[in-house]
Protein backbone atom coordinates (compact mmCIF):
# COMPACT_ATOMS: atom_id res chain seq x y z
CA UNK A 1 0.00 0.00 0.00
CA UNK A 2 3.02 2.11 -0.56
CA UNK A 3 2.63 5.63 -1.76
CA UNK A 4 4.80 8.05 -3.92
CA UNK A 5 3.31 11.14 -4.57
CA UNK A 6 4.68 13.74 -6.79
CA UNK A 7 3.76 17.37 -7.20
CA UNK A 8 5.48 20.06 -9.91
CA UNK A 9 5.18 22.83 -11.26
CA UNK A 10 3.68 22.87 -14.89
CA UNK A 11 7.38 23.09 -16.77
CA UNK A 12 7.84 20.36 -19.71
CA UNK A 13 10.81 19.76 -17.86
CA UNK A 14 9.68 17.90 -14.65
CA UNK A 15 7.83 15.77 -17.20
CA UNK A 16 11.32 14.06 -17.59
CA UNK A 17 11.55 13.71 -13.38
CA UNK A 18 7.80 11.88 -13.61
CA UNK A 19 8.99 9.92 -16.03
CA UNK A 20 11.92 8.93 -13.78
CA UNK A 21 10.05 8.24 -10.21
CA UNK A 22 7.32 6.45 -11.95
CA UNK A 23 9.91 3.83 -13.42
CA UNK A 24 11.87 3.50 -10.74
CA UNK A 25 9.34 3.21 -8.06
CA UNK A 26 7.22 0.87 -10.83
CA UNK A 27 10.06 -1.49 -11.15
CA UNK A 28 11.12 -1.67 -7.45
CA UNK A 29 7.04 -2.87 -7.45
CA UNK A 30 7.44 -5.53 -9.09
CA UNK A 31 6.56 -4.05 -12.48
CA UNK A 32 7.59 -6.14 -15.43
CA UNK A 33 11.31 -5.12 -17.04
CA UNK A 34 9.31 -5.25 -20.46
CA UNK A 35 6.62 -3.08 -19.86
CA UNK A 36 8.58 -0.18 -18.24
CA UNK A 37 9.13 1.34 -21.31
CA UNK A 38 5.47 1.56 -21.38
CA UNK A 39 4.93 2.90 -18.04
CA UNK A 40 7.84 5.57 -18.79
CA UNK A 41 5.70 6.61 -21.92
CA UNK A 42 2.49 6.58 -20.29
CA UNK A 43 3.28 8.74 -17.38
CA UNK A 44 5.10 11.17 -19.71
CA UNK A 45 1.97 11.51 -22.22
CA UNK A 46 -0.10 11.60 -19.05
CA UNK A 47 1.81 14.46 -17.52
CA UNK A 48 3.03 16.53 -20.86
CA UNK A 49 -0.88 16.83 -21.29
CA UNK A 50 -1.65 17.88 -17.87
CA UNK A 51 1.35 20.79 -18.15
CA UNK A 52 -0.42 21.46 -21.71
CA UNK A 53 -3.27 22.20 -19.96
CA UNK A 54 -2.24 23.58 -16.98
CA UNK A 55 -0.27 26.25 -19.54
CA UNK A 56 -3.29 27.51 -21.50
CA UNK A 57 -5.83 27.76 -18.98
CA UNK A 58 -2.90 29.83 -17.28
CA UNK A 59 -2.78 27.79 -14.30
CA UNK A 60 -0.28 27.91 -11.75
CA UNK A 61 -1.28 24.48 -9.37
CA UNK A 62 1.24 21.71 -9.15
CA UNK A 63 0.53 19.11 -11.53
CA UNK A 64 0.14 15.94 -9.52
CA UNK A 65 1.52 12.06 -9.89
CA UNK A 66 0.45 9.27 -7.75
CA UNK A 67 2.33 6.11 -7.46
CA UNK A 68 -0.05 3.98 -5.35
CA UNK A 69 1.72 -0.42 -5.18
CA UNK A 70 -1.53 -2.43 -4.47
CA UNK A 71 -1.10 -5.97 -3.86
CA UNK A 72 -1.57 -7.12 -7.36
CA UNK A 73 -1.72 -3.83 -9.75
CA UNK A 74 0.57 -0.74 -10.05
CA UNK A 75 -1.54 2.37 -10.03
CA UNK A 76 -0.58 5.82 -11.04
CA UNK A 77 -2.64 8.52 -11.39
CA UNK A 78 -2.05 12.09 -13.16
CA UNK A 79 -4.39 14.86 -12.00
CA UNK A 80 -4.33 18.53 -13.30
CA UNK A 81 -5.89 21.06 -12.17
CA UNK A 82 -8.09 22.15 -15.00
CA UNK A 83 -11.83 21.63 -13.84
CA UNK A 84 -13.69 19.57 -16.50
CA UNK A 85 -17.15 20.58 -17.55
CA UNK A 86 -19.73 19.16 -15.43
CA UNK A 87 -21.40 15.64 -16.88
CA UNK A 88 -18.54 15.53 -19.21
CA UNK A 89 -18.04 11.93 -19.20
CA UNK A 90 -15.52 11.77 -21.90
CA UNK A 91 -12.25 13.20 -20.55
CA UNK A 92 -10.57 13.38 -24.05
CA UNK A 93 -12.94 15.61 -25.77
CA UNK A 94 -12.92 18.11 -22.76
CA UNK A 95 -8.99 18.02 -23.48
CA UNK A 96 -8.78 18.75 -26.61
CA UNK A 97 -11.80 21.29 -26.10
CA UNK A 98 -9.68 23.60 -23.93
CA UNK A 99 -6.77 23.33 -27.00
CA UNK A 100 -7.15 25.28 -30.17
CA UNK A 101 -6.04 24.36 -33.60
CA UNK A 102 -2.29 22.43 -33.36
CA UNK A 103 -2.83 21.87 -29.63
CA UNK A 104 -5.96 20.07 -29.87
CA UNK A 105 -3.75 17.74 -32.55
CA UNK A 106 -1.08 17.03 -30.21
CA UNK A 107 -3.75 16.60 -27.16
CA UNK A 108 -5.04 14.16 -29.26
CA UNK A 109 -1.95 12.11 -30.11
CA UNK A 110 -1.14 11.98 -26.55
CA UNK A 111 -4.28 10.63 -25.83
CA UNK A 112 -3.70 8.39 -28.65
CA UNK A 113 -0.57 7.05 -27.98
CA UNK A 114 -1.79 6.46 -23.93
CA UNK A 115 -4.79 3.76 -25.05
CA UNK A 116 -2.77 2.55 -27.60
CA UNK A 117 -0.26 1.56 -24.63
CA UNK A 118 -2.49 1.11 -21.79
CA UNK A 119 -4.75 -1.65 -20.99
CA UNK A 120 -6.55 -0.49 -17.80
CA UNK A 121 -7.01 3.15 -18.68
CA UNK A 122 -9.66 5.39 -17.21
CA UNK A 123 -9.93 9.40 -18.11
CA UNK A 124 -11.65 10.85 -15.71
CA UNK A 125 -11.60 13.69 -12.91
CA UNK A 126 -11.96 14.59 -9.17
CA UNK A 127 -12.93 17.84 -7.01
CA UNK A 128 -9.18 19.29 -8.52
CA UNK A 129 -9.82 18.85 -12.17
CA UNK A 130 -9.07 16.11 -14.64
CA UNK A 131 -6.94 12.31 -13.54
CA UNK A 132 -5.53 9.99 -15.78
CA UNK A 133 -5.96 6.46 -14.32
CA UNK A 134 -3.13 3.97 -15.01
CA UNK A 135 -2.46 0.15 -13.85
CA UNK A 136 -0.12 -2.92 -14.72
CA UNK A 137 -0.43 -6.14 -13.04
CA UNK A 138 2.87 -6.22 -10.79
CA UNK A 139 5.14 -9.36 -10.16
CA UNK A 140 3.82 -11.48 -7.33
CA UNK A 141 6.99 -11.62 -5.44
CA UNK A 142 8.07 -8.01 -5.88
CA UNK A 143 12.08 -6.95 -6.36
CA UNK A 144 14.25 -7.63 -3.03
CA UNK A 145 17.28 -5.84 -2.40
CA UNK B 1 19.23 12.31 -21.28
CA UNK B 2 19.25 15.49 -23.53
CA UNK B 3 18.84 15.72 -27.58
CA UNK B 4 21.56 15.55 -29.69
CA UNK B 5 21.34 16.95 -33.47
CA UNK B 6 23.34 16.73 -36.23
CA UNK B 7 23.36 17.55 -39.87
CA UNK B 8 25.11 16.26 -42.76
CA UNK B 9 24.34 16.57 -46.83
CA UNK B 10 23.85 12.94 -49.04
CA UNK B 11 23.30 14.36 -52.46
CA UNK B 12 20.44 16.29 -52.77
CA UNK B 13 19.23 14.93 -49.32
CA UNK B 14 20.07 16.07 -45.98
CA UNK B 15 20.42 13.97 -43.08
CA UNK B 16 19.28 14.95 -39.64
CA UNK B 17 21.19 12.56 -36.75
CA UNK B 18 18.83 12.88 -33.89
CA UNK B 19 20.03 11.08 -30.41
CA UNK B 20 18.64 11.18 -26.86
CA UNK B 21 15.23 11.38 -26.12
CA UNK B 22 12.69 13.62 -28.32
CA UNK B 23 9.96 14.80 -25.54
CA UNK B 24 8.10 17.51 -24.23
CA UNK B 25 10.78 19.54 -22.84
CA UNK B 26 13.55 18.71 -26.09
CA UNK B 27 11.15 18.44 -28.91
CA UNK B 28 11.08 22.46 -29.59
CA UNK B 29 14.58 22.39 -30.50
CA UNK B 30 14.36 19.52 -32.77
CA UNK B 31 11.27 21.83 -34.38
CA UNK B 32 14.01 24.83 -34.70
CA UNK B 33 16.54 22.36 -36.57
CA UNK B 34 13.88 21.21 -38.89
CA UNK B 35 12.15 25.02 -39.44
CA UNK B 36 15.40 26.09 -40.05
CA UNK B 37 16.41 23.15 -42.52
CA UNK B 38 13.57 23.95 -45.00
CA UNK B 39 13.99 27.94 -44.18
CA UNK B 40 17.25 27.13 -45.44
CA UNK B 41 15.81 25.18 -49.00
CA UNK B 42 16.71 21.69 -48.17
CA UNK B 43 13.38 20.05 -48.51
CA UNK B 44 14.41 16.93 -49.00
CA UNK B 45 14.96 15.19 -45.09
CA UNK B 46 15.99 12.18 -43.41
CA UNK B 47 15.51 12.16 -40.01
CA UNK B 48 17.60 9.07 -38.14
CA UNK B 49 16.08 8.17 -35.30
CA UNK B 50 18.77 5.19 -34.34
CA UNK B 51 20.28 6.85 -31.33
CA UNK B 52 16.86 8.23 -30.40
CA UNK B 53 15.73 6.36 -26.83
CA UNK B 54 12.63 7.77 -26.27
CA UNK B 55 10.20 9.44 -28.42
CA UNK B 56 7.01 10.67 -26.97
CA UNK B 57 3.76 12.50 -28.94
CA UNK B 58 4.91 16.20 -28.81
CA UNK B 59 8.19 14.67 -30.88
CA UNK B 60 5.75 12.55 -33.53
CA UNK B 61 3.58 16.24 -33.67
CA UNK B 62 7.24 18.24 -34.34
CA UNK B 63 7.71 15.01 -37.14
CA UNK B 64 4.49 15.52 -38.82
CA UNK B 65 4.82 19.06 -38.74
CA UNK B 66 7.84 18.81 -40.74
CA UNK B 67 6.47 16.58 -43.02
CA UNK B 68 3.70 19.36 -43.78
CA UNK B 69 6.28 21.89 -44.25
CA UNK B 70 8.91 19.77 -46.78
CA UNK B 71 5.61 18.91 -48.31
CA UNK B 72 4.76 22.79 -48.93
CA UNK B 73 7.89 22.28 -51.00
CA UNK B 74 6.91 19.11 -52.67
CA UNK B 75 9.85 17.83 -50.53
CA UNK B 76 9.80 14.71 -48.87
CA UNK B 77 10.88 13.80 -44.99
CA UNK B 78 11.69 10.12 -44.44
CA UNK B 79 12.55 8.52 -40.99
CA UNK B 80 15.42 5.57 -40.03
CA UNK B 81 14.80 3.31 -37.15
CA UNK B 82 15.16 0.04 -36.66
CA UNK B 83 13.82 0.38 -32.57
CA UNK B 84 10.79 -1.75 -32.22
CA UNK B 85 10.26 0.26 -29.03
CA UNK B 86 9.95 3.56 -31.43
CA UNK B 87 8.36 2.13 -34.22
CA UNK B 88 5.75 1.05 -31.93
CA UNK B 89 4.71 4.74 -31.56
CA UNK B 90 4.22 5.18 -35.11
CA UNK B 91 2.10 1.88 -35.68
CA UNK B 92 -0.36 3.12 -32.17
CA UNK B 93 -0.48 6.55 -33.66
CA UNK B 94 -1.05 5.47 -37.65
CA UNK B 95 1.63 7.64 -38.34
CA UNK B 96 3.56 4.25 -39.98
CA UNK B 97 1.08 5.21 -42.75
CA UNK B 98 2.21 8.67 -42.82
CA UNK B 99 6.14 8.53 -43.11
CA UNK B 100 8.18 6.11 -45.47
CA UNK B 101 10.39 4.39 -42.47
CA UNK B 102 13.66 2.83 -43.43
CA UNK B 103 15.71 0.68 -42.35
CA UNK B 104 19.07 2.18 -42.85
CA UNK B 105 20.50 5.92 -44.23
CA UNK B 106 21.36 4.51 -47.26
CA UNK B 107 18.24 3.04 -48.02
CA UNK B 108 16.37 6.01 -46.83
CA UNK B 109 18.97 8.23 -49.84
CA UNK B 110 18.37 5.36 -52.21
CA UNK B 111 14.21 5.75 -52.27
CA UNK B 112 12.49 7.60 -54.46
CA UNK B 113 8.46 7.91 -54.47
CA UNK C 1 11.10 29.65 -9.32
CA UNK C 2 9.89 26.04 -10.34
CA UNK C 3 9.23 23.49 -7.77
CA UNK C 4 8.80 19.68 -7.69
CA UNK C 5 7.41 18.16 -4.79
CA UNK C 6 7.71 14.58 -3.19
CA UNK C 7 5.76 13.01 -0.94
CA UNK C 8 6.70 9.35 0.09
CA UNK C 9 5.18 6.60 2.38
CA UNK C 10 7.89 6.06 4.85
CA UNK C 11 9.85 2.98 3.35
CA UNK C 12 13.52 2.93 3.30
CA UNK C 13 12.72 1.88 -0.61
CA UNK C 14 11.80 5.26 -1.46
CA UNK C 15 14.71 6.80 -0.29
CA UNK C 16 16.53 5.98 -3.50
CA UNK C 17 13.88 7.26 -5.20
CA UNK C 18 14.03 10.29 -3.10
CA UNK C 19 17.61 10.48 -4.19
CA UNK C 20 17.17 9.94 -7.64
CA UNK C 21 14.80 12.74 -8.24
CA UNK C 22 16.83 15.05 -6.17
CA UNK C 23 19.61 14.26 -8.47
CA UNK C 24 17.74 14.63 -11.33
CA UNK C 25 16.20 18.05 -10.69
CA UNK C 26 19.53 19.17 -9.53
CA UNK C 27 21.23 18.72 -12.38
CA UNK C 28 18.45 20.33 -14.75
CA UNK C 29 19.08 23.34 -12.39
CA UNK C 30 22.07 23.86 -13.11
CA UNK C 31 23.96 22.56 -9.89
CA UNK C 32 27.08 21.65 -10.68
CA UNK C 33 28.41 17.61 -11.98
CA UNK C 34 30.74 17.73 -9.32
CA UNK C 35 28.22 18.27 -6.79
CA UNK C 36 25.29 15.61 -7.62
CA UNK C 37 26.87 13.42 -5.20
CA UNK C 38 26.74 15.52 -2.71
CA UNK C 39 23.22 16.77 -3.25
CA UNK C 40 22.53 12.61 -3.60
CA UNK C 41 24.22 12.26 -0.27
CA UNK C 42 22.44 14.73 1.67
CA UNK C 43 19.27 13.86 0.35
CA UNK C 44 19.33 10.41 1.22
CA UNK C 45 20.49 11.15 4.83
CA UNK C 46 17.43 13.72 5.68
CA UNK C 47 15.54 11.07 4.07
CA UNK C 48 16.63 7.92 6.07
CA UNK C 49 16.88 10.20 9.20
CA UNK C 50 12.67 10.93 8.33
CA UNK C 51 11.75 8.05 7.36
CA UNK C 52 13.29 6.42 11.23
CA UNK C 53 11.58 8.87 13.06
CA UNK C 54 8.18 8.35 11.40
CA UNK C 55 8.77 4.08 11.91
CA UNK C 56 9.65 4.77 15.29
CA UNK C 57 6.86 7.22 16.35
CA UNK C 58 4.64 5.01 14.22
CA UNK C 59 3.72 7.89 12.09
CA UNK C 60 1.83 6.86 8.88
CA UNK C 61 2.10 10.56 7.49
CA UNK C 62 4.00 10.87 4.28
CA UNK C 63 7.78 12.05 4.12
CA UNK C 64 7.94 15.08 2.54
CA UNK C 65 10.83 16.50 -0.09
CA UNK C 66 10.55 19.71 -1.64
CA UNK C 67 12.72 21.28 -4.39
CA UNK C 68 13.10 24.67 -5.35
CA UNK C 69 15.20 26.50 -8.29
CA UNK C 70 15.65 29.85 -6.89
CA UNK C 71 17.90 32.10 -8.74
CA UNK C 72 21.15 31.24 -7.46
CA UNK C 73 20.23 28.67 -5.16
CA UNK C 74 18.89 24.96 -5.30
CA UNK C 75 17.29 24.68 -2.12
CA UNK C 76 16.26 20.97 -0.93
CA UNK C 77 13.79 20.90 1.97
CA UNK C 78 13.19 17.28 3.71
CA UNK C 79 10.28 17.54 5.97
CA UNK C 80 9.14 15.10 8.06
CA UNK C 81 5.82 14.26 10.76
CA UNK C 82 7.04 14.20 14.03
CA UNK C 83 6.16 17.34 16.09
CA UNK C 84 9.61 18.99 18.02
CA UNK C 85 9.66 19.70 21.24
CA UNK C 86 8.69 22.90 22.01
CA UNK C 87 11.59 25.36 21.50
CA UNK C 88 13.74 23.08 21.38
CA UNK C 89 16.72 25.17 18.80
CA UNK C 90 18.93 21.98 18.47
CA UNK C 91 16.75 19.61 15.49
CA UNK C 92 20.21 16.90 15.94
CA UNK C 93 19.03 16.62 19.61
CA UNK C 94 15.39 16.27 19.36
CA UNK C 95 15.99 13.43 16.16
CA UNK C 96 18.03 11.36 18.96
CA UNK C 97 16.22 11.71 21.43
CA UNK C 98 13.52 10.16 19.87
CA UNK C 99 15.96 7.53 19.27
CA UNK C 100 17.12 4.31 21.51
CA UNK C 101 20.77 3.05 21.49
CA UNK C 102 21.78 2.25 18.26
CA UNK C 103 18.83 4.00 16.92
CA UNK C 104 20.35 7.12 18.21
CA UNK C 105 24.17 5.96 16.91
CA UNK C 106 22.37 6.11 13.15
CA UNK C 107 20.78 9.30 13.74
CA UNK C 108 23.35 10.89 15.03
CA UNK C 109 26.26 9.36 12.34
CA UNK C 110 23.20 10.58 9.07
CA UNK C 111 23.46 14.04 11.07
CA UNK C 112 27.31 14.05 10.75
CA UNK C 113 27.10 13.06 7.35
CA UNK C 114 24.93 16.13 6.48
CA UNK C 115 26.65 18.19 7.98
CA UNK C 116 29.90 17.05 6.85
CA UNK C 117 28.71 17.74 3.26
CA UNK C 118 26.30 20.65 3.46
CA UNK C 119 27.79 24.42 3.58
CA UNK C 120 24.63 26.10 4.17
CA UNK C 121 22.43 23.57 6.25
CA UNK C 122 19.26 24.48 8.55
CA UNK C 123 17.51 21.95 10.47
CA UNK C 124 14.40 23.24 11.99
CA UNK C 125 11.09 22.68 12.41
CA UNK C 126 7.79 23.45 10.81
CA UNK C 127 3.98 23.21 11.83
CA UNK C 128 4.27 19.39 10.50
CA UNK C 129 6.99 18.58 12.41
CA UNK C 130 11.58 18.62 11.69
CA UNK C 131 12.46 20.52 8.68
CA UNK C 132 16.23 19.52 7.13
CA UNK C 133 16.64 22.73 4.39
CA UNK C 134 19.98 22.41 2.70
CA UNK C 135 20.63 24.59 -0.37
CA UNK C 136 23.65 24.52 -2.99
CA UNK C 137 24.62 27.08 -5.93
CA UNK C 138 23.71 27.01 -9.40
CA UNK C 139 25.56 27.50 -12.41
CA UNK C 140 24.49 30.72 -13.51
CA UNK C 141 23.20 29.31 -16.89
CA UNK C 142 21.41 26.15 -16.07
CA UNK C 143 21.88 23.12 -18.52
CA UNK C 144 19.57 23.83 -21.95
CA UNK C 145 17.79 20.64 -23.67
CA UNK D 1 21.10 -0.29 -8.09
CA UNK D 2 20.94 -3.22 -6.09
CA UNK D 3 23.36 -4.48 -3.63
CA UNK D 4 25.19 -7.87 -4.68
CA UNK D 5 27.66 -9.42 -1.93
CA UNK D 6 29.99 -12.52 -2.90
CA UNK D 7 32.28 -13.90 -0.37
CA UNK D 8 35.38 -16.27 -0.90
CA UNK D 9 38.35 -17.06 1.68
CA UNK D 10 41.71 -16.08 1.11
CA UNK D 11 43.97 -18.14 3.42
CA UNK D 12 42.52 -17.44 7.46
CA UNK D 13 40.67 -14.37 5.81
CA UNK D 14 36.95 -13.87 4.68
CA UNK D 15 36.95 -11.06 1.64
CA UNK D 16 33.38 -10.03 1.03
CA UNK D 17 33.04 -8.38 -2.16
CA UNK D 18 30.47 -5.60 -2.25
CA UNK D 19 28.96 -3.79 -5.36
CA UNK D 20 26.17 -1.80 -6.20
CA UNK D 21 24.73 1.16 -3.17
CA UNK D 22 24.82 0.34 0.49
CA UNK D 23 22.02 2.65 1.66
CA UNK D 24 19.12 2.55 3.90
CA UNK D 25 17.39 -0.24 1.70
CA UNK D 26 19.72 -2.44 1.13
CA UNK D 27 21.59 -2.51 4.60
CA UNK D 28 20.18 -4.93 5.95
CA UNK D 29 20.87 -7.81 3.32
CA UNK D 30 25.06 -6.52 4.41
CA UNK D 31 24.12 -7.04 7.57
CA UNK D 32 22.79 -10.34 7.46
CA UNK D 33 26.02 -11.52 5.87
CA UNK D 34 27.99 -10.49 8.29
CA UNK D 35 25.95 -11.75 11.00
CA UNK D 36 26.09 -15.23 9.29
CA UNK D 37 30.20 -15.08 8.60
CA UNK D 38 30.74 -14.21 12.04
CA UNK D 39 28.14 -16.67 13.51
CA UNK D 40 29.91 -19.23 11.53
CA UNK D 41 33.38 -18.74 12.71
CA UNK D 42 34.52 -16.05 10.06
CA UNK D 43 36.33 -13.52 12.07
CA UNK D 44 38.57 -12.19 10.24
CA UNK D 45 36.87 -10.34 7.42
CA UNK D 46 37.59 -7.83 4.29
CA UNK D 47 35.31 -5.80 2.92
CA UNK D 48 36.40 -5.02 -0.30
CA UNK D 49 34.10 -1.84 -1.17
CA UNK D 50 35.41 -0.98 -5.02
CA UNK D 51 32.29 -2.19 -6.50
CA UNK D 52 30.40 0.39 -4.13
CA UNK D 53 28.36 2.99 -5.81
CA UNK D 54 26.96 4.61 -2.95
CA UNK D 55 27.16 4.21 0.97
CA UNK D 56 25.35 6.23 3.15
CA UNK D 57 25.30 6.55 7.28
CA UNK D 58 23.09 3.27 7.67
CA UNK D 59 25.71 1.52 5.46
CA UNK D 60 28.48 2.68 8.16
CA UNK D 61 26.19 1.75 10.70
CA UNK D 62 25.97 -2.04 9.46
CA UNK D 63 30.25 -2.08 9.07
CA UNK D 64 30.35 -0.47 12.64
CA UNK D 65 28.45 -3.43 14.05
CA UNK D 66 30.35 -6.17 11.91
CA UNK D 67 33.69 -4.47 13.12
CA UNK D 68 32.06 -4.87 16.96
CA UNK D 69 30.76 -8.39 16.30
CA UNK D 70 34.64 -9.43 14.83
CA UNK D 71 36.03 -7.57 18.03
CA UNK D 72 34.04 -9.62 20.32
CA UNK D 73 35.98 -12.45 19.25
CA UNK D 74 39.33 -10.70 18.75
CA UNK D 75 39.13 -10.47 15.00
CA UNK D 76 39.23 -7.81 12.74
CA UNK D 77 37.56 -5.98 9.91
CA UNK D 78 39.34 -4.56 6.96
CA UNK D 79 38.30 -2.76 4.40
CA UNK D 80 39.15 -2.24 0.50
CA UNK D 81 38.60 1.16 -1.14
CA UNK D 82 40.01 3.49 -3.30
CA UNK D 83 37.21 5.77 -4.16
CA UNK D 84 37.19 9.13 -3.42
CA UNK D 85 33.58 9.82 -2.86
CA UNK D 86 33.29 7.15 -0.57
CA UNK D 87 36.43 7.85 1.51
CA UNK D 88 35.66 11.14 1.76
CA UNK D 89 32.18 10.06 3.79
CA UNK D 90 34.43 7.88 6.56
CA UNK D 91 36.10 10.51 6.64
CA UNK D 92 33.24 12.90 7.49
CA UNK D 93 32.27 10.56 10.01
CA UNK D 94 36.01 10.03 11.84
CA UNK D 95 35.38 6.67 10.93
CA UNK D 96 38.82 6.24 8.82
CA UNK D 97 40.33 6.35 12.66
CA UNK D 98 38.34 3.44 13.47
CA UNK D 99 38.80 1.10 10.42
CA UNK D 100 42.00 0.16 9.01
CA UNK D 101 41.66 1.30 5.00
CA UNK D 102 43.42 -0.24 2.06
CA UNK D 103 43.81 0.48 -1.66
CA UNK D 104 43.67 -3.35 -2.63
CA UNK D 105 42.61 -7.11 -1.00
CA UNK D 106 46.31 -8.15 -1.27
CA UNK D 107 47.11 -5.71 0.84
CA UNK D 108 44.39 -5.86 3.62
CA UNK D 109 45.26 -9.90 3.35
CA UNK D 110 48.78 -9.16 3.87
CA UNK D 111 48.20 -6.62 6.80
CA UNK D 112 48.60 -7.45 10.43
CA UNK D 113 47.50 -5.38 13.62
N1 LIG E 1 -1.02 13.73 -34.06
C1 LIG E 1 -1.13 14.52 -35.12
N2 LIG E 1 -1.81 14.07 -36.17
C2 LIG E 1 -1.94 14.84 -37.24
N3 LIG E 1 -1.41 16.05 -37.33
C3 LIG E 1 -0.73 16.52 -36.31
C4 LIG E 1 -0.54 15.79 -35.16
N4 LIG E 1 0.22 16.50 -34.31
C5 LIG E 1 0.48 17.64 -34.92
N5 LIG E 1 -0.10 17.65 -36.13
C6 LIG E 1 -0.07 18.70 -37.07
O1 LIG E 1 1.27 18.95 -37.33
C7 LIG E 1 1.48 20.30 -37.22
C8 LIG E 1 2.32 20.51 -36.01
O2 LIG E 1 3.28 21.26 -36.41
P1 LIG E 1 4.18 21.93 -35.34
O3 LIG E 1 5.29 21.00 -35.07
O4 LIG E 1 3.34 22.37 -34.22
O5 LIG E 1 4.68 23.08 -36.24
P2 LIG E 1 4.68 24.61 -36.07
O6 LIG E 1 4.12 24.94 -34.73
O7 LIG E 1 6.12 24.87 -36.18
O8 LIG E 1 3.84 25.06 -37.20
C9 LIG E 1 0.18 21.01 -37.02
O9 LIG E 1 -0.29 21.51 -38.23
C10 LIG E 1 -0.71 19.94 -36.48
O10 LIG E 1 -2.04 20.08 -36.92
N1 LIG F 1 27.83 6.20 13.77
C1 LIG F 1 28.15 5.28 14.67
N2 LIG F 1 29.17 5.52 15.48
C2 LIG F 1 29.47 4.63 16.41
N3 LIG F 1 28.81 3.47 16.60
C3 LIG F 1 27.78 3.23 15.77
C4 LIG F 1 27.42 4.10 14.79
N4 LIG F 1 26.35 3.56 14.13
C5 LIG F 1 26.12 2.41 14.72
N5 LIG F 1 26.97 2.20 15.71
C6 LIG F 1 27.03 1.08 16.60
O1 LIG F 1 27.20 -0.02 15.80
C7 LIG F 1 26.26 -0.98 16.16
C8 LIG F 1 25.31 -1.08 15.04
O2 LIG F 1 25.21 -2.34 14.83
P1 LIG F 1 24.06 -2.84 13.95
O3 LIG F 1 24.54 -2.88 12.56
O4 LIG F 1 22.85 -2.07 14.23
O5 LIG F 1 24.04 -4.28 14.52
P2 LIG F 1 22.88 -5.15 15.09
O6 LIG F 1 21.62 -4.39 15.02
O7 LIG F 1 22.96 -6.27 14.14
O8 LIG F 1 23.37 -5.42 16.46
C9 LIG F 1 25.53 -0.51 17.38
O9 LIG F 1 26.09 -1.08 18.51
C10 LIG F 1 25.73 0.96 17.35
O10 LIG F 1 25.80 1.52 18.63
Amino acid sequence: MATVELRFSALPEHVRTARLVAAAVARRAGVDESVLDEVRLAVGEACSRAVGLHRRSGIDDAVRVTLVEQEKRFLIEVGDGVPGTAGTENGSSRAIDGASGEDAAEAAMGLAVISGLVDDLDIGSDENGGVVRMSWPVAVHPVLP
Amino acid sequence: MDLSLSTRTVGDRTVVEVGGEIDVYTAPKLREQLVELVNEGHYHLIVDMEGVDFLDSTGLGVLVGGLKRVRAHEGSLRLVCNQERILKIFRITGLTKVFPIHSSVDEAVAATD
